[in-house]
């Protein structure tokens, strides 16, 4: 197990590697001198070379990736273009919102998405099944911005069920200042026993991450469905079946740990996905996450923060990939053995 | 002694599709069909012509003489979504056709080759993979200029190591079915192998991937246009189209809500089929 | 505790298995044997009611249930509890990801026997069992292991019938005997009725009292299997046995 | 060409660098090899060695004079030709292309021939192999490796998957060949049938290896008798399961010690093969198990 | 470790004790809902961006330009005064104006911070570069010696780059404030959707009055349908700009107002003179007729309003009746006589334009479509401003379109930046090399300074120059400001030569 953790360990590495060297690349691809971008629309010749000399423009390419590298391991990931702060800065108050949103939205999506694909699964080809079907497959096909809109209109605007954006109601900043051990507000309001605050985050949260949920529940609603469907085939369905068990049974007793295997996996892909996908939401809801920061750095060209959202993007993929492959360890016991 | 050890992957398309009729693939794929059509005859079944500003004519509702209503500068809606049918399916076909030849032929190879080309191949696979997709798609169309070639490019450069990964892990499996070892012994050189047994073997699952992809790949150069890097005026593109009836949707809903839905029920269709498909083609789920 | 009268079953339509007639009682032993493909499996399932999507119909009881006509609450109490089921692949049949103690624990909470740790103790040791296996996934016991542990669920459990499936075909022949021996001890012992589908004539010649010999979803030949087997007389049973070695 | 046709020394074969196969010496030689050993015990393993498939993680496999690092591969691959045990043919090609693959362009019109001489109308070079039953199959698989005219076939359980009547059919066959061959099967009868020589594995290592009749009469390796004593046969007595089944062999020491009934506290170390009046035993209880 | 949100830290009762007589204490805060981050530079020098929405609340210029007067009207300076060749001007200053730092503002530190802005070279810093040196004769007199006249009661006037604050409290990390204006900051959380909260200055020269908001929330919220919604649930109470629709249903909403301002804001579409098919005159002038000018402010619906010449209304040099027209059998006439059109070969022109704004996306439509007509093919590629930029800089294109605004309330900038020859062009993007304007425009600020009769003349002879003899030039469209506000905020007046700048202190509950 140990030796496979460190292979693991260092595979992630090399692909956290891989990730840096291409987002080099990508950064000088970008056409548009960023000095340019740094230095403003009506910017004069003496403040362009300044603004070159000041990001490393005119050393050779291999010296500035060396330096480039550099920069990062120190904790230096440049600084924003468009916001003229540190991009590390940036995405420490980016990242926490976006975990947040992310984190609600696909706790939403395994609460629903696994009990509807066990609840298919159970009634294969049934009236349920059909239902789960149709809908998971539905909810991975609706355009994410679309169906936020119409939530947004819907039961914010017209039926004043929710918040129409935001992340909480600002104005308890006063009534009940939350004090922050994490930066993400849902948690610190917990930990600190803020309930004004909690009770609020809560609330706007509800729209945004039902938006962000709907692909994650589909796809892990079909996924279950279909892990399921194929462990119950198996032999081993069969002798708990001679033994007695109902199919409700096979399914959540036996069948349900097997199949969560796939679908583990399917989670740590979706969550990378999602903090990224998710500045089409963030934008209409309002939400100060990472995905917004990474639109309007795409849209101003702010080359180092597209590096930085990409850089810990790519890192927060392989660290989910490493904490599923152990989680898969406990959930199935014939991989721990690899 | 039993079939319940040949795996999906040795499962030929033809023998296995009529044998688990699916009724839900067999509805993806007449939706497809329609909607295919509806974009291909476009030009006869468009009551208007595909790029005619009327700026006078502009927001009007839905009625008997435009079916969808007309867009801000006055162009029916039903004509452009009809015509952007087109470009979206284009972009679907391309997309999907560049990165699986691509995907699958790195893949194969890695999985027929295995040790250090495999290494090599699947580890650079996996760097693409870490990078999220959206942003490599983002940065790839600002550095080319925003264009459907553009976009079909950026989809593509993010959406090939994932069917490397599937064709990778498949075909290892068949390299080591015996029928390979057979051929391998009978001198038959390796491309020949690769192609005439590993490749045929290996393409059920990514053909189901690639149907149940197609949706995806809508999705996200509908994403793209919507940050207003993929296809550009005039081009009709449903992604486009929502993105520029985007902050109509409170008070000219059929702007955006149209194209909105051609793009729901295009990707719609194309899981559909894609996930009949898998059923269909998969024994062990089909067990039944 | 089997008997069996003018079973049919079909898959759309088609005939796969039809038994005339099949009677096994306390303590006895019979067994099916026949070609791939010839029914045997079909057979043995349908005995518990466990054919999905298949057409039964003839007169099936087992320990006195009309498995025809049982609820399928009936039938869930049959299972298990009174006939049990012994299959072929022995790690493939037991869940991967429960250990065998859980699963055995959890059979018996469903039968409701009281005591589940005595029954499981005195179970295991039944089929020569360390305790200790109780504790392992599937992945990590032996073929044979597996297979004695599937018995001893039926021990467990208190069957009376022990239905099995070729429960050796995929074991050495060291670890088949091992099998096939506890099998024997518990006949002796409890009066266990077994019903065991083979496709190995020696094998079967050595523990069955009775033989069923199935080809293309009939039965052609049945008897003792002293008699069938020295005397066949189907062309079948004769080829069958003229190419064992 | 005289001497054995192939001969692994001391190969030790394994995937993604685990050892499977320990160490294992021995010769294809004339009158048929067989190999036998419970499942998992490296079998397959050992027939891709023979076949060139897999690289040895150390020793040789020598072909003639030559190792099969350097063979000319062309002339290895006329010569030595696979029977394998199940899929042996791809399911998409119709059969009488996957025959024809191994003919040259000339000598396609050669398929029909190979089908008859393997007892198998002409016709049936048309079909795909789920159109063909198991027999017929076998018989594909067969009429392909003789295709190229080979001196030896490496028959990995050629009959497992069939019938026990088709399964003799096919052995008929197989009798009736005249090129040299290694015989894997779990079955003692085809062994004893088709082998002159035969190797007990077990845990990836040789535990017993001599000519077929002797070994299997009077076994000197308490597997090889355990193995022959639990073959049920016809009409006789259930056969006896003789001591524990452990279910991993033990990694120090001889591998069977855990399930052996002998086994005492000598066999905590590693026994070396001896010879035995002709045979090769790995076992420090070689004479007490004879004499038994 | 733990940390309390909110910089200011001490969390204040909602409700406030005692409302003093005479009026309504106005407790609320007014929130402003911009649609971009707001601050990226603290430094009043230097801030050249959105943050002026805020720092023109904190800081304060000599003079405010008032554009229903057309004219600059008096702030830190009280009066002003300049010499008969407009070469040197003198400011008299308002007296008992504190700093927020605490610091009495006088000449001496007028002086310090011009210098101060000049030396940093940053942002619109060049709008002081008229001036040779400053001289502070006593505490409440600043005089401005110039190298060549200009209407420096204007610069002073600039939305950027002419504040003036207190040298030695200048903080770039947005704790503390350095002006002399009605609000300081009371939290700043970059990258939060409440960015910026500012509080009332109790010590401002000016004086509170119960009714006034003493404190303002930025909350930036990027997509207007939100900041709609939000509007009509009174969470925010000014939102910068909606889309036509949207206003449309604003101005029939209870409990919201609405307020319709022209900008000095246009859009420029400008030919490339210099090489391409556009270097013939006649082709530039079938462009300018084939835009559909009154199809494209219609189709904007308020939020533009054709143009007439360059110069946009409100300031010293608009031209009426220079009013453009869509015209294609003109425009077909002319393509005729150079060779392309209909019956002739295609023409094929290269047009940049900005990504992400619609208004833009909007003409280019249009044109594209009249242009088919006319057998010439547009291929529109939206970018990135720097990429823009860059791409015309090498004149890389055949057609540029970009919005232009002065930086200080005068349409000289779009002559001397846009349409002065330069070898290297930095927003010469049409390339004009034309010796009579360029002379022409250099005489601007003089007469601008002495004679403005002159100057509104000469400014009319170089429009009709620039766009009708050398059609360097298209101008469709001139940006209205639609605001939208509840309707409990009143006072609000939208003035265009601070472009989204709400001057918080005027406004009432
Ligand atoms: N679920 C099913 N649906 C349709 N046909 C089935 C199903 N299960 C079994 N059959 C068919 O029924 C016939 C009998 O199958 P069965 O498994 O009983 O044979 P068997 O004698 O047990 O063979 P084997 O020795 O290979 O196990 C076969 O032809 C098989 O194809
Ligand atoms: N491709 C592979 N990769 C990794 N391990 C393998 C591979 N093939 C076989 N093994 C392992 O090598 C060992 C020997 O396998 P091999 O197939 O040679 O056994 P065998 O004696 O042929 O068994 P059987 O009688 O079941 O065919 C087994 O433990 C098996 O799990
Ligand atoms: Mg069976
Ligand atoms: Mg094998």
């Amino acid at each position: 197990m140990l030796r496979y953790l460190t292979r693991r360990l260092g595979q992630a590495l090399l692909v956290v590697a891989g990730v840096v060297v291409l987002t080099f690349v990508v950064m000088r691809l970008v056409p548009g001198d960023p000095a340019v971008a740094f230095a403003g629309p009506k910017a004069t010749p003496e403040q362009l070379a300044e603004a070159r000399a000041r990001f490393g423009l005119d050393d050779p390419l291999p010296m500035q990736l060396l330096a480039y590298v550099r920069d990062l391991l120190s904790g230096d990931w440049g600084i924003s273009l468009r916001t003229r702060q540190p991009v590390l800065d940036d995405l420490y108050l980016a990242f926490p919102a976006s975990l947040e949103l992310v984190g609600a939205a696909l706790l939403l999506a395994i609460a629903a998405g696994i009990p509807l694909g066990v609840l298919a699964a159970r009634y294969k080809t049934k009236f349920p099944d059909f239902g789960v079907r149709l809908g998971s497959m539905l909810a991975v096909s609706v355009p994410v911005f679309w169906l936020a809109l119409a939530l947004q209109t819907v039961f914010a605007s017209n039926l004043g069920w929710f918040p129409v954006a935001g992340e909480y109601d600002s104005s308890l900043d006063t009534t009940s200042p939350l004090t922050l051990w994490t930066n993400i507000t849902a948690v610190d309001a917990l930990i600190t026993g803020n309930w004004p605050i909690l009770t609020s985050t809560l609330e706007h949260l509800v729209l945004p991450a039902l938006v962000v949920a709907a692909y994650p529940a589909g796809v892990i609603a079909q996924m279950t469905r279909a892990a399921l469907i194929e462990e119950s085939g198996q032999d081993h369905a069969r002798l708990e079946r001679a033994l007695g068990f109902g199919e409700t049974s096979i399914l959540t007793k036996f069948a349900l740990r097997p199949a969560l295997n796939p679908v583990l996996s399917l989670i740590a892909l979706v969550f990378a996905y999602a903090i990224v996908n998710g500045f089409l939401v963030e934008a209409v809801f309002n939400w100060p996450g990472l995905g917004r920061y990474a639109a309007e750095s795409i849209r101003s060209l702010d080359t180092p923060a597209i590096a930085g959202v990409t850089l810990l993007v790519a890192l927060v993929y392989v660290l989910a990939n490493l904490v599923v492959d152990i989680l898969q360890g406990f959930v199935d016991p014939r991989t721990r053995t690899r | 002694m039993s079939t319940k050890e040949q795996t999906q992957d040795a499962q030929p398309l033809r023998r296995t599709l009529p044998r688990v009729p699916d009724r839900f693939a067999a509805f993806g794929a007449v939706l497809i069909v329609l909607i295919v059509l509806a974009a291909v005859l476009a030009p006869w079944l468009a009551p208007y012509p595909a790029d005619d500003p009327r700026p006078l004519e502009r927001l009007m509702e839905p009625s008997v003489a435009h079916w969808f209503g007309t867009d801000q500068v006055g162009r029916d809606v039903l004509t452009r979504i009809l015509y952007g049918g087109r470009t979206s399916l284009f972009i679907a076909v391309a997309v999907l056709a560049v990165s699986a030849v691509v995907g699958v032929t790195l893949g194969v190879t890695a999985g027929y080759a295995g040790g250090w080309i495999r290494d090599v191949i699947m580890r650079v696979t996996d760097v693409f993979l870490a990078f999220p997709a959206l942003l490599l798609s983002l940065a790839l169309a600002v550095v080319l200029q925003p264009s459907v070639n553009t976009v079909i490019l950026a989809i593509a450069a993010t959406w090939w190591p994932w069917y490397t990964r599937l064709s990778a892990s498949v075909a290892a499996s068949i390299a080591t079915r015996p029928y390979v070892d057979a051929a391998r012994c009978l001198g038959v050189p390796a491309p020949l192998i690769v192609l005439r047994h590993v490749l045929p073997n290996s393409l059920t699952p990514v053909l189901v991937q690639i149907s149940l992809d197609a949706g995806g790949v809508i999705l996200t150069s509908a994403a793209l246009s919507y940050l207003g890097l993929g296809a550009q005026e005039p081009t009709a593109e449903w992604g486009l189209m929502v993105q520029q009836g985007q902050t109509l949707f409170t008070t000219n809903w059929w702007v955006v809500t149209f194209p909105g839905l051609a793009i729901l029920v295009t990707a719609f269709a194309f899981n559909v089929l894609g996930e009949g498909l898998r059923n269909a083609l998969d024994p062990r789920r089909a067990v039944r | 505790m089997i008997e069996v009268r003018d079973l049919r079953v079909s898959y759309g339509g088609r005939p796969v298995a039809e038994v005339p007639e099949l009677d096994v009682a306390a303590g006895e032993s019979v067994a099916i044997v026949g070609e791939s493909g010839s029914g045997k499996s079909t057979t043995l399932l349908s005995l518990l009611g466990l054919t999905e999507h298949a057409e039964v119909s003839g007169q099936v009881k087992v320990c006195g249930v009309d498995v025809m006509t049982a609820s399928q609450k009936a039938l869930r109490e049959l299972r298990g509890a009174r006939a049990a089921l012994v299959m072929q692949s022995p790690q493939a049949a037991l869940s991967p990801a429960t250990r065998l103690g859980t699963l055995m624990r959890r059979a018996l909470r469903l039968h409701g026997r009281d005591d589940p740790e005595r029954a499981m103790a005195e179970a295991v040791e039944a089929v020569l069992l360390d305790p200790a296996i109780l504790r392992r996934y599937p992945h990590e016991v032996s073929g044979g292991q597996a297979q004695r542990f599937a018995i001893a669920l039926a021990i467990a459990l208190g069957a009376e019938v022990i239905l099995a499936d070729e429960p050796t075909s995929a074991l050495d022949v060291t670890v088949q005997a091992e099998v096939v021996g506890v099998l024997r001890r518990l006949r002796a012992e409890r009066g266990l009725a077994l019903l065991l589908v083979s496709h190995d004539l020696a094998l079967v010649s050595t523990i069955a009292d009775r033989v069923l010999v199935m080809k293309d979803g009939a039965v052609v030949e049945s008897g003792p299997a002293a008699r069938v087997l020295a005397e066949p007389s189907h062309p079948y049973t004769r080829e069958l046995l003229e190419a064992l070695p | 060409m005289t001497g054995p046709v192939l001969r692994a020394e001391r190969v030790t074969l394994g995937y993604a660098r685990r050892p499977v196969v320990h160490d294992v010496s021995l010769e294809i030689t004339e009158g048929g090899v067989g190999l036998i050993g419970e499942s998992g015990s490296g079998k397959t393993t050992l027939a891709r060695a023979f076949l060139g498939l897999l690289t040895p993680m150390s020793g040789n496999i020598w072909y003639g004079d030559q190792t099969l690092k350097k063979v000319d591969l062309r002339a290895f691959r006329k010569d030595v030709q696979p029977v394998f045990q199940a899929e042996a043919l791809d399911p998409r090609m119709r059969v009488g292309r996957s025959i024809a693959e191994a003919l040259p362009r000339a000598e396609r019109a050669r398929v029909g021939e190979l089908l008859e001489q393997v007892g198998l109308a002409p016709e049936l070079a048309d079909r795909r192999p789920h159109q063909l039953s198991g027999g017929q199959r076998q018989r594909v698989v067969i009429a392909r490796a003789l295709a190229v005219g080979p001196r030896l076939l490496i028959l990995d359980e050629p009959t497992s998957a069939l019938d026990v009547t088709v399964q003799a059919r096919v052995l008929d066959l197989l009798a009736s060949l005249d090129t040299e061959r290694l015989l894997i099967t779990h079955n003692l009868a085809v062994v004893e049938r088709l082998c002159r020589t035969s190797h007990v594995l077990f845990a990836g290592r040789v535990v017993e290896s001599g000519p077929t009749a002797e070994l299997l009469k009077s076994p000197a390796h308490p597997y090889t008798r355990a193995l022959r004593d639990a073959v049920p046969k016809l009409g006789g007595e259930p056969p006896q399961a003789r001591g524990r089944t452990e279910a991993v062999p033990a990694a120090t020491g001889c591998p069977f010690r855990l399930r052996c009934p002998m086994a005492v506290e000598k066999c905590e170390q590693a026994p070396e093969p001896r010879d035995l009046g002709g045979r090769q035993v790995a076992c420090h209880r070689a004479e007490d198990v004879l004499a038994a | 470790g733990g940390q309390v949100r909110g910089a200011g830290g001490t969390p204040e009762p909602r409700a406030s004790t005692g409302a003093p007589a005479g009026g309504q204490v106005n407790d609320s805060t007014f929130v402003y809902a911009p649609n971009h981050d707001v601050v990226t530079d603290w430094d009043p020098a230097t801030s050249y961006s959105n943050e002026i929405i805020a720092l023109s609340n904190i800081y304060e210029g000599l003079t405010r330009y008032d554009s229903q007067a057309k004219q600059a009207k008096p702030r830190l300076a009280t009066e002003w005064k300049s010499s008969g060749d407009g070469k040197q001007w003198t400011f008299t200053l308002r007296q008992g104006v504190k700093f927020h730092s605490g610091a009495t503002m006088d000449a001496e530190a007028v002086k310090k911070a011009i210098e101060r802005t000049k030396d940093k070279k940053g942002g619109a810093a060049y709008i002081w570069d008229p001036v040779e040196k400053i001289e502070t004769p006593d505490a409440s007199t600043v005089v401005f010696d110039l190298k060549y006249a200009a209407p420096l009661d204007l610069v002073a006037a600039s939305g950027y780059a002419a504040w003036i604050y207190d040298v030695d409290a200048v903080d770039a990390d947005g704790e503390k404030t350095a002006g002399t204006g009605p609000y300081t900051i009371d939290s700043w959380q970059k990258g939060k959707e409440n960015e910026l909260t500012l509080k009332a200055f109790e010590d401002y020269w000016g004086g509170w009055k119960p009714e006034q908001y003493k404190k303002v929330t930025f909350r930036v919220t990027p997509e207007i349908t939100t900041a709609w919604q939000l509007l009509q649930r009174g969470e925010v109470n000014f939102v910068e700009r909606l889309n036509p629709q949207l206003f449309d249903q604003a101005r029939a909403t209870q409990g919201v107002q609405v307020k319709e301002t022209e900008s000095f804001q246009n859009l420029l579409v400008l030919f490339n003179t210099a090489e391409g098919p556009a270097k013939d005159v006649r082709i530039r002038q079938a462009l300018q007729l084939a835009i559909d000018y009154d199809g494209l402010s219609a189709a904007l619906e308020g939020a533009g309003h054709k143009a007439s010449g360059l110069v946009p209304p409100g300031l010293l040099g608009h031209a009426e009746n220079m009013q453009p027209k869509q015209d294609l059998v003109k425009a077909q006439e002319l393509l005729a006589e150079a060779g392309y059109g209909p019956d002739n070969p295609e023409l094929e022109l290269s047009l940049t334009y900005g990504i992400g704004d619609e208004d833009q996306k909007l003409l280019v439509t249009l044109l594209s479509s009249a242009l088919q007509k006319l057998n010439v093919t547009l291929q529109a590629k939206p970018m990135n401003w720097g990429a823009q930029w860059d791409l015309g800089k090498k004149r890389g294109q055949d057609i540029f379109v970009m919005y232009w605004y002065p930086d200080y309330p005068d349409a000289y900038s779009w002559f001397l930046n846009v349409f002065k020859s330069a070898d290297k062009p930095q927003f010469n993007l049409s390339y004009l090399k034309n010796a009579e304007i360029d002379a022409a425009i250099d005489k601007l600020p003089e007469l601008t300074a002495t004679d403005v009769s002159a100057a509104a003349d000469s400014y009319e002879e170089l429009q009709r120059k620039i766009i009708q003899e050398e059609a360097a030039v298209a101008v469709p469209y001139v940006q209205t400001y639609q605001r939208a506000l509840s309707s409990d905020v009143q006072g609000y007046t939208d003035n265009p030569a601070y472009p989204n700048v709400v001057f918080f202190y005027d406004l009432k509950r």
